[in-house]
């Protein structure tokens, strides 16, 4: 299989840290090559475009033209806000003079149009549920009730993301039903979370991540699982900001879909990172066994980590 | 020869931005031009008889006038022409406004290009020939397509004018969507009390023959003797035994087929008749439920029926039929609602379309009339009702106004409080669309006399929560996102062409939008005429329309036909190929092409040449365009006269 | 509530310029309110989106470029997503911000200094340290760090660096910036 | 003068679809570019290449040809017809020495007056790309020919 | 035996049921054979058959339609009786067709070329490999394919495509594919040149239509539109535009027809290179419909039918 040229993006080095080593585990676990590309740079993230697009957009290119080198089939990130910030500068791209604008920003120009995906795309087109789930006879994950939260950007705008649908998009539950776990019908999948008004305005973060927490509890959820470091944070780390907002009480586990895949896939716990998370992942699992238990199945054998 | 040429002002629309007088100096030096002027309006009474009087004071034998476009005002100065005793061929056009003033603002470009244009008529029109029709027979026969509201208006109003009609209906009876209508707008009347009679006129009316479950396969021929070849699918059911009794559908054992008729809410039995008024009252076998015919089990229909009408073996037929007249009506069909993922549209059980609900109202309906939420059977007590899904919308590539849902959500909306009076519905609406008359009204009074709580605002997304709906809008008026927990949805689903309309258009050779509906000829002035001449429309095929409207054209189509068939003889249009014996050397590639059979090869003194037989050439010229030695020759647009045409702007 | 004039009042060449940079037409726009309906943040703007877009008709640029909404916009797409014109609103928002920032506007000042904080990061070491940040924004606007309950919840997880990521192309990324700089003055 | 840079453009349409469309482009006054003049034919199929050539030896810049599209031909094939003799024609151009782009075909239906306007355009702009037509050298005596090759 | 008398025998055999056979026999000087017309079996006597039976003898066929006639034809003329065939032009059943193996015909202006003025040849032989001449008591020799048509040096049917009867063994094609390289490197030139050339080459014709009378695919004879006033397609101006309109008409009129027997070109008296036009068009309908005139005597001309959607015809967008 080709190579992948990998963008881990800014959080991954901090606060998403288990979310870059377990995208990397599974990868390399399901035959994935990713190649970090060099002296990567930040995207410019939110703030770039909201001060133009052109810086913007130099912000992002310049890590295409790094990728360049490489040899790649396709860049790829997990983080979705860095895929925006790519996908939309290979999108405006096409047209001429804006592409001549960033160029003049660069020192060295993007010459190439290297398709920009997610990792998750990849996972789920290039390795694909079924493929993922032939490995796992024992459908590890069997009992785990999870809400599959993608956040707002994975999909949107179609025009330019070009992947799942806009509305109601299915890749992360296709990954996770192949693990063996359930997923509720979640019907909040694209709404906000709050984004990056974490730190300016948390009572707006604490509010609209606090909807999707009380929605995911009412189906009965376990855990939340979700694709962007960002909502991640939102959900886990603000989770109790988010609960004296609404005037409730979660212990709502969030995951990254990487990290469940990581755990079914028996990786190493180092890589998966399940300390890395606020609220305690054990409530999650241990829901899991409880429905296992119940439905009259055999626990499967995971790392110490997850017991 | 002598020439008349006359430059229209069109009031200002052309003499704004072409010198007209100008345009008619520069005319005098053209060749033969005898008589040049510039003239107000041409069209009008004065300008005509400017044109008869010009005719014969200056003894001129041709006139052109530089005006709008010919497709308008042609047939009205080949008249004005003919008034001064001229052949009406002996005119030309040259178009100064659609294609001069109309798309430029710099005068003196459009000077000279309106000059240049009129010389090339000027020029055509010294090759023009006197041309004269010939007559031929006419079939008064009418074939309807569609078995709406529309065309069943039509077919009446054809068969009590005098006429034999043959009436093609897709599905097994005719009906069509006013046939699912509970109740019809303003006045709240029984839709089936309407539309009932009508069908059972057109079941008993010696004149018209009805072709159920079949379609138009081909069209040939042209106006006054089309054939028609048209496929009847197959019905499981000998139609001349099936007395409409009704008893195998109370002994089918796979009752968990499709009900079309109630669009799909609720589930019907494998043979069936679509509901008890139907027209012809004729079983039908689904042949994706039967267990016969998908596991050649059961048969039971084919035991007890009393006629032994079941025909398991029965296969589709393809017949013909002569006419002289074709009548299109094929309606229209909802827009998919599934496309709105964001409202869970084909997801959601009780997020339904306005037709639906028309079945859920109706005393004839899967629930026999009570209200009640496709998922659970419960009486919803909040209804919204959501406006604009597939209309007025270009993300789904339909921006145009359905035009009736407006209408039918304020009756939806009446009806639900009358069904359920401690009801509420809610109505996110763009606009309120109620132009008709008593239609403004109306809608007031679902709102005032029904307490319907009309909502300024699209809706963004609905999703359940527990057993309800969150539906959350927008109410623009209060500036203001909103969110309501709904019992029930209902999407009025906006109006599309009808499935295959583009490719019966394509058969009828008519031409339609890039939405599918059919085009008029002339919008204002020959609103159910199509470019294709003894091919009319009726309904929704033109474009969305609702029941009066429809049964109007239903019957302006009609009188089109009447006016028609008036005549015992049609006359062609003589611009008609014609060969040139000397010149033909019988290689026959013209007979080859042609679209229409109208040449033949003829024997002239033992070497066979080509011959045009005038009533059915259509006058395309394909013919002419292949000859090598210009033997066949197209009236009126010869070679000559367009290479006339064409040296008349490069040479001159 | 002020009566507008609205011939007077309206500001053509400020629609206009809209339009060149957001590559949309505002005319398009008719009021469904679609936008608003779906927009997560309309319990947190003061002016909602579709009437952001009405103002935006009738060029009302001063009321847009001071509104607070326009900072509050999370870009998430929604708008954009399901317009039935096909308007990318959530750019027309970004337009208006890139705006209200040349013209020195800034009605959610710590938003504002937040991303202008992220931004200095990224010009500083090539990609964004988010404990400078964190630092950059509490002594910008001279609050304690609200958030500071979520300090003993995180910093035993080992995940923020104490110091930034230094790339070797910094100085590739401070030319981006500076030569942005140089045309936005030009 | 206003239109000076103006080049003999000829358009033929079929009088069934384009020349109805071209009508709905001026009934919605969408401004178009002053060189084209229209010829009127009754269909697709009339229109031999050769009026193409001849127009563009006679001195014409440009040839543009609009038929209705594919399949909706008012008179059910000359369209298609057309669409393989005006293939045939517009690739021997490059042959002749005529840049092929000064000759296009293309479709357009009464109702689309907007693509009327686009098309007219596209078109009046690629002409002016190219220029004027060469010039002819003038003819000479066959006299003058013969003498030199001896005959 | 060789293949001349076995054509001969052929021949003479068939005479009696036919009106005529046509052939060709020796002309005015060594180097022009003409068309032979044989009615009496004596006149088979004079048949020649070699390198400089130049003349596609279908060109007669339309003409004879109602008779019963024989021709002798090369590859490339058979290629003329099938396409005349397919389009109605003359009866097949009427035309007794001989064929025989074709090693090329000579083209006399390279003849000229190579050997310079040939207009007093006394005599001459084929030799093998070498057309030897005796020019004013001179001797003068030069490789027979030196001088053999363009179109015999890209030959691919040397043996009659159609044919009743057949003398001697097929032989093997020169080559398997036409790859126009003549059209492609012709279009390499610059648009500019290009049109130069014609308007040059052009300016020399003198309007005596031997291109179209020499040609077996132009049917309308007296009728051709480049004489008629009604219609009136081209003036009678001496000018290089109404000259090279002529040669488009006559290139269009051929387009999906023309068979490349180069008649037109080889009768041309001031060699206009009017075969490029026809070989141009012939490439273009190759690639587009996968269509060779006169090849496959069922295939339906391409212009005069179409596909709904046509493989190789792309709508272009505005």
């Amino acid at each position: 299989m080709s190579t992948y040229a990998y963008y881990p993006g800014c959080s991954g080095l901090g606060t998403s840290r288990e979310y870059d080593t377990s995208t990397r585990a599974v990868c390399r676990a399901l035959g994935l090559t990713l190649a970090d590309i060099p002296d990567w740079s930040c995207c410019g993230s939110t703030p770039a475009h909201t001060v133009d697009h052109t810086l913007s957009s130099a912000l992002a290119a310049r890590n295409l033209a790094q990728a360049e080198d490489l040899d790649a089939s396709a860049l790829i990130t997990p983080c979705p806000s860095c895929l925006t910030n790519l996908k939309m500068a290979v999108h405006r791209m096409r047209d001429r003079d804006f592409r001549d604008r960033v160029n003049k920003l660069l020192d060295r120009p993007v010459r190439r149009d290297l398709p920009v995906k997610s990792v998750l795309q990849v996972l789920v087109e290039d390795v694909g549920p079924e493929e993922l789930a032939s490995r796992l006879p024992d459908k590890p994950l069997a009992g785990l009730k999870l809400a599959p939260y993608y956040g707002c950007i994975m999909n949107r705008p179609p025009e330019v993301m070009q992947f799942d649908d806009p509305e109601h998009p299915t890749a992360m539950d296709r990954l996770m039903l192949a693990l063996g776990a359930d997923v509720v019908p979640f019907p909040l999948k694209v709404e906000c979370c709050g984004a990056s008004f974490g730190v300016p305005r948390k009572d707006i973060t604490a509010r609209l991540s606090g909807k999707l927490l009380e929605t995911a509890m009412d189906l009965g959820a376990h855990a939340m699982v979700t694709a962007c470091p960002l909502c991640q944070m939102n959900l886990d780390l603000r989770q109790d900001q988010a609960a004296s907002a609404l005037g409730r009480k979660f212990q709502m586990p969030v995951f990254y879909y990487t990290q469940l895949m990581a755990v079914a896939l028996r990786l190493p716990q180092n890589v998966i990172g399940l300390n890395k998370l606020c609220v305690s992942p054990h409530i999650a699992f241990a829901a899991m066994r409880k429905a296992r238990a119940e439905a009259g199945r055999r626990d499967p054998s995971f790392s110490e980590e997850v017991a | 020869m002598k020439i008349g040429v006359f430059i229209c002002h069109c009031g200002s629309n052309i003499a704004g931005t072409v010198d007209t007088a100008q345009v008619a100096r520069t005319a005098l030096e053209f060749p033969d031009v005898a008589f040049a002027t510039d003239t107000m309006y041409a069209c009008s009474e004065p300008g005509q008889e400017a044109i008869v009087q010009a005719i014969k004071d200056h003894g001129l034998d041709g006139v052109v006038v530089s005006s709008c476009t010919p497709l308008m005002h042609e047939p009205t100065f080949r008249r004005t022409v003919e008034r001064a005793g001229l052949n009406r061929f002996m005119f030309e056009m040259a178009n100064i406004r659609e294609h001069v003033s109309w798309i430029g603002k710099d005068t003196e470009a459009n000077t000279r290009k309106a000059a240049e244009l009129t010389r090339m008529a000027v020029e055509k029109l010294r090759r023009n020939m006197p041309l004269f029709a010939k007559q031929f027979e006419v079939n008064k026969r009418v074939l309807v397509v569609g078995g709406g509201v529309a065309g069943i208006q039509a077919a009446l109003d054809c068969a009590d004018g005098g006429r034999e009609v043959v009436l093609v209906e897709r599905e097994s009876t005719i009906g069509g969507k006013m046939a699912k209508l509970d109740k019809t707008f303003p006045t709240v009347d029984c839709s089936s009390c309407v539309l009932g009679p009508k069908m059972v006129d057109v079941a008993q009316h010696p004149k018209i023959t009805v072709h159920a479950l079949s379609e138009i396969e081909d069209v040939k021929g042209f106006v006054g003797n089309f054939e028609i070849a048209i496929r009847r699918k197959a019905a499981y059911v000998d139609w001349a035994k099936c007395t409409g009794c009704g008893l195998c559908m109370e002994k089918c054992p796979s009752r968990k087929s499709l009900d079309r008729f109630n669009e799909g809410v609720g589930t019907t039995t494998a043979i069936n008749i679509p509901f008890p008024q139907a027209i012809p009252k004729k079983a039908v076998i689904d042949p994706a439920f039967c267990l016969k015919l998908t596991k050649d089990k059961c048969g039971v229909c084919a035991k007890i029926c009393p006629t032994q009408a079941i025909d398991f073996k029965q296969q589709e037929a393809l017949f013909t039929e002569q006419v002289g007249a074709v009548i299109a009506a094929t309606g229209y069909d909802l827009f998919d609602i599934s496309k709105y993922g964001e409202y869970g549209a084909g997801k959601l059980p009780d997020v339904i379309t306005g037709l639906q609900y028309e079945r859920l109202l109706s005393a004839s309906g899967p629930t026999g009339g009570h209200v009640q939420r496709p998922s659970d059977g419960r009486e919803p007590k909040t209804v919204v009702f959501v406006q604009c899904v597939g209309s007025r919308d270009k993300s789904v590539d339909r921006p145009y106004c359905s035009g009736f849902c407006c209408m039918y959500t304020a009756k939806q909306v009446i009806l639900t409080r009358d069904h359920i009076p401690d009801s509420t519905s809610y109505v996110f609406y763009m606009d309120i669309r109620a132009p008709g008359k008593m239609y403004d009204e109306f809608t007031r009074r679902a709102m005032e006399e029904y307490g319907a709580r009309y909502v300024r605002g699209r809706v963004a997304m609905i999703y359940p929560k527990g057993d309800k709906y969150v539906v959350r809008g927008a109410d623009t008026l209060m500036g203001t996102q909103v969110e309501v927990e709904a019992d029930l949805v209902v999407l009025a689903a906006g109006a599309e062409a009808s499935q295959g309309a583009g490719k019966l258009a394509e058969k009828l050779r008519i031409s339609y939008d890039k939405y599918g509906f059919f085009l008029e000829s002339h919008p204002k002035l020959r609103p159910v005429e199509t470019n294709t001449a003894g091919v009319y429309l009726a309904g929704s095929c033109q474009g969305p329309k609702d029941i009066p409207a429809s049964v109007a054209q239903g019957s302006a189509a009609a009188a089109k036909v009447l006016a028609l068939f008036s005549k015992d003889k049609l006359e062609n249009d003589p611009m008609i190929a014609a060969v040139d014996i000397r010149r033909c050397v019988g290689c026959g590639k013209c007979i080859q092409v042609c679209p229409f059979k109208a040449i033949k090869e003829v024997d002239f003194r033992g070497e066979p040449k080509a011959e045009v037989i005038e009533t059915v050439c259509q006058g395309c010229g394909l013919c002419t365009a292949t000859c090598p030695q210009g033997a066949i020759q197209l009236a009126h647009f010869t070679d000559n006269q367009i290479l006339a045409e064409v040296n008349a702007l490069c040479l001159a | 509530m002020d009566v507008i004039d609205i011939h007077a009042s309206c500001d053509g060449d400020f629609i206009a310029a809209v339009e060149a940079e957001s590559g949309q037409q505002i005319a398009e726009c008719y009021q469904c309110g679609n936008c608003t309906a779906g927009c997560p943040f309309t319990f947190a703007f003061d002016i909602p989106v579709s009437q952001v877009m009405r103002l935006l008709q009738a060029g009302q640029k001063k009321r847009l470029l001071t509104c607070k909404s326009i900072w509050l916009c999370a870009t998430c797409e929604s708008c954009t997503t399901r317009c039935p014109n096909n308007i990318d609103v959530a750019r027309i928002m970004d337009v208006l911000r890139h705006m209200a920032r040349r013209e020195g506007y800034a009605s959610e000042r710590g938003v504002k200094i937040f991303w202008d904080a992220f931004l200095d990061s990224v010009e500083k070491h090539g990609r964004s340290f988010e404990l400078g940040i964190l630092t950059t924004y509490i002594a910008k606007t001279g609050r304690f760090w609200p958030d500071m309950g979520l300090g003993p919840k995180i910093l035993p997880k080992g995940k923020l660096g104490f110091r930034p990521h230094e790339i070797q192309g910094q100085k590739q990324i401070a030319r981006i910036f500076d030569k942005f700089r140089q045309e936005q003055r030009s | 003068m206003s239109g000076v840079n103006e080049l003999r453009i000829v358009g033929f349409l079929c009088n069934w679809c384009s020349y109805g469309g071209a009508d709905a482009a001026g009934v919605g006054r969408l401004a178009q570019p002053t060189d084209l003049r229209i010829i009127r034919m009754p269909c697709s199929g009339r229109i031999n290449p050769l009026f193409v050539a001849r127009t563009l030896l006679s001195g014409a810049d440009g040839v543009l040809v609009s038929g209705c599209h594919p399949r909706d031909c008012h008179y059910a094939e000359g369209n298609f017809y057309a669409r393989r003799r005006l293939e045939v024609f517009k690739r021997l151009l490059p042959t002749l020495g005529i840049d092929p782009g000064r000759f296009e075909y293309t479709w357009v239906s009464a109702s689309e007056g907007q693509r009327w306007q686009t098309v007219v355009t596209t078109f009046t702009e690629q002409i002016h790309r190219l220029g004027p037509m060469p010039r002819f050298s003038p003819g000479e005596a066959c006299v003058a020919v013969l003498a030199e090759s001896g005959g | 035996m060789n293949v001349l008398s076995q054509l001969k025998e052929q021949i003479a055999a068939t005479l009696p049921n036919l009106d005529l056979v046509i052939g060709w026999e020796r002309g005015f000087d060594p180097l022009h054979h003409t068309p032979l017309f044989m009615r009496r079996p004596e006149d088979v006597e004079r048949l020649v058959i070699d390198a400089l039976c130049v003349h596609n003898l279908a060109v007669y066929l339309p003409g004879l339609k109602n008779k019963k006639v024989g021709v002798a034809v090369k590859g490339c003329d058979s290629r003329a009786v099938n396409q005349l065939a397919r389009e109605g032009l003359i009866k097949r059943e009427n035309v007794v067709v001989f064929g025989f193996p074709c090693d090329g015909a000579a083209d006399l202006t390279k003849v000229r070329r190579q050997l310079g003025d040939i207009s007093g040849v006394q005599s001459a032989a084929l030799e093998g490999d070498l057309l030897r001449v005796v020019v004013d008591g001179k001797e003068r020799e030069t490789p027979l394919k030196d001088v053999l048509a363009d179109k015999c040096l890209r030959c691919r049917y040397p043996n009659a495509l159609t044919h009743d009867h057949f003398a001697g063994e097929p032989r093997e094609a020169r080559v398997q594919t036409d790859d126009y390289k003549d059209v492609v490197d012709f279009e390499a030139l610059p648009l500019e040149a290009r049109f130069a050339h014609w308007q040059q080459e052009m300016q020399r014709c003198i309007r005596c239509y031997a291109c179209r009378n020499a040609c077996p695919m132009c049917v309308c004879r007296d009728h051709c539109v480049a004489q008629s006033r009604d219609p009136h397609w081209v003036t009678q101006e001496d000018e290089t535009r109404e000259k090279w309109m002529f040669q488009i008409i006559h290139a269009m009129h051929l387009a999906g027809r023309c068979v490349e027997c180069g008649e037109c070109q080889r009768a041309c008296p001031v060699d206009i290179p009017i075969l490029a036009l026809k070989r141009k068009l012939n490439k273009e309908i190759r690639e587009l419909f996968d269509f060779e005139a006169g090849v496959d005597p069922q295939a339906v001309p391409p212009l005069l039918s179409f596909q709904v959607e046509e493989k190789n015809i792309n709508e272009r967008g505005w």
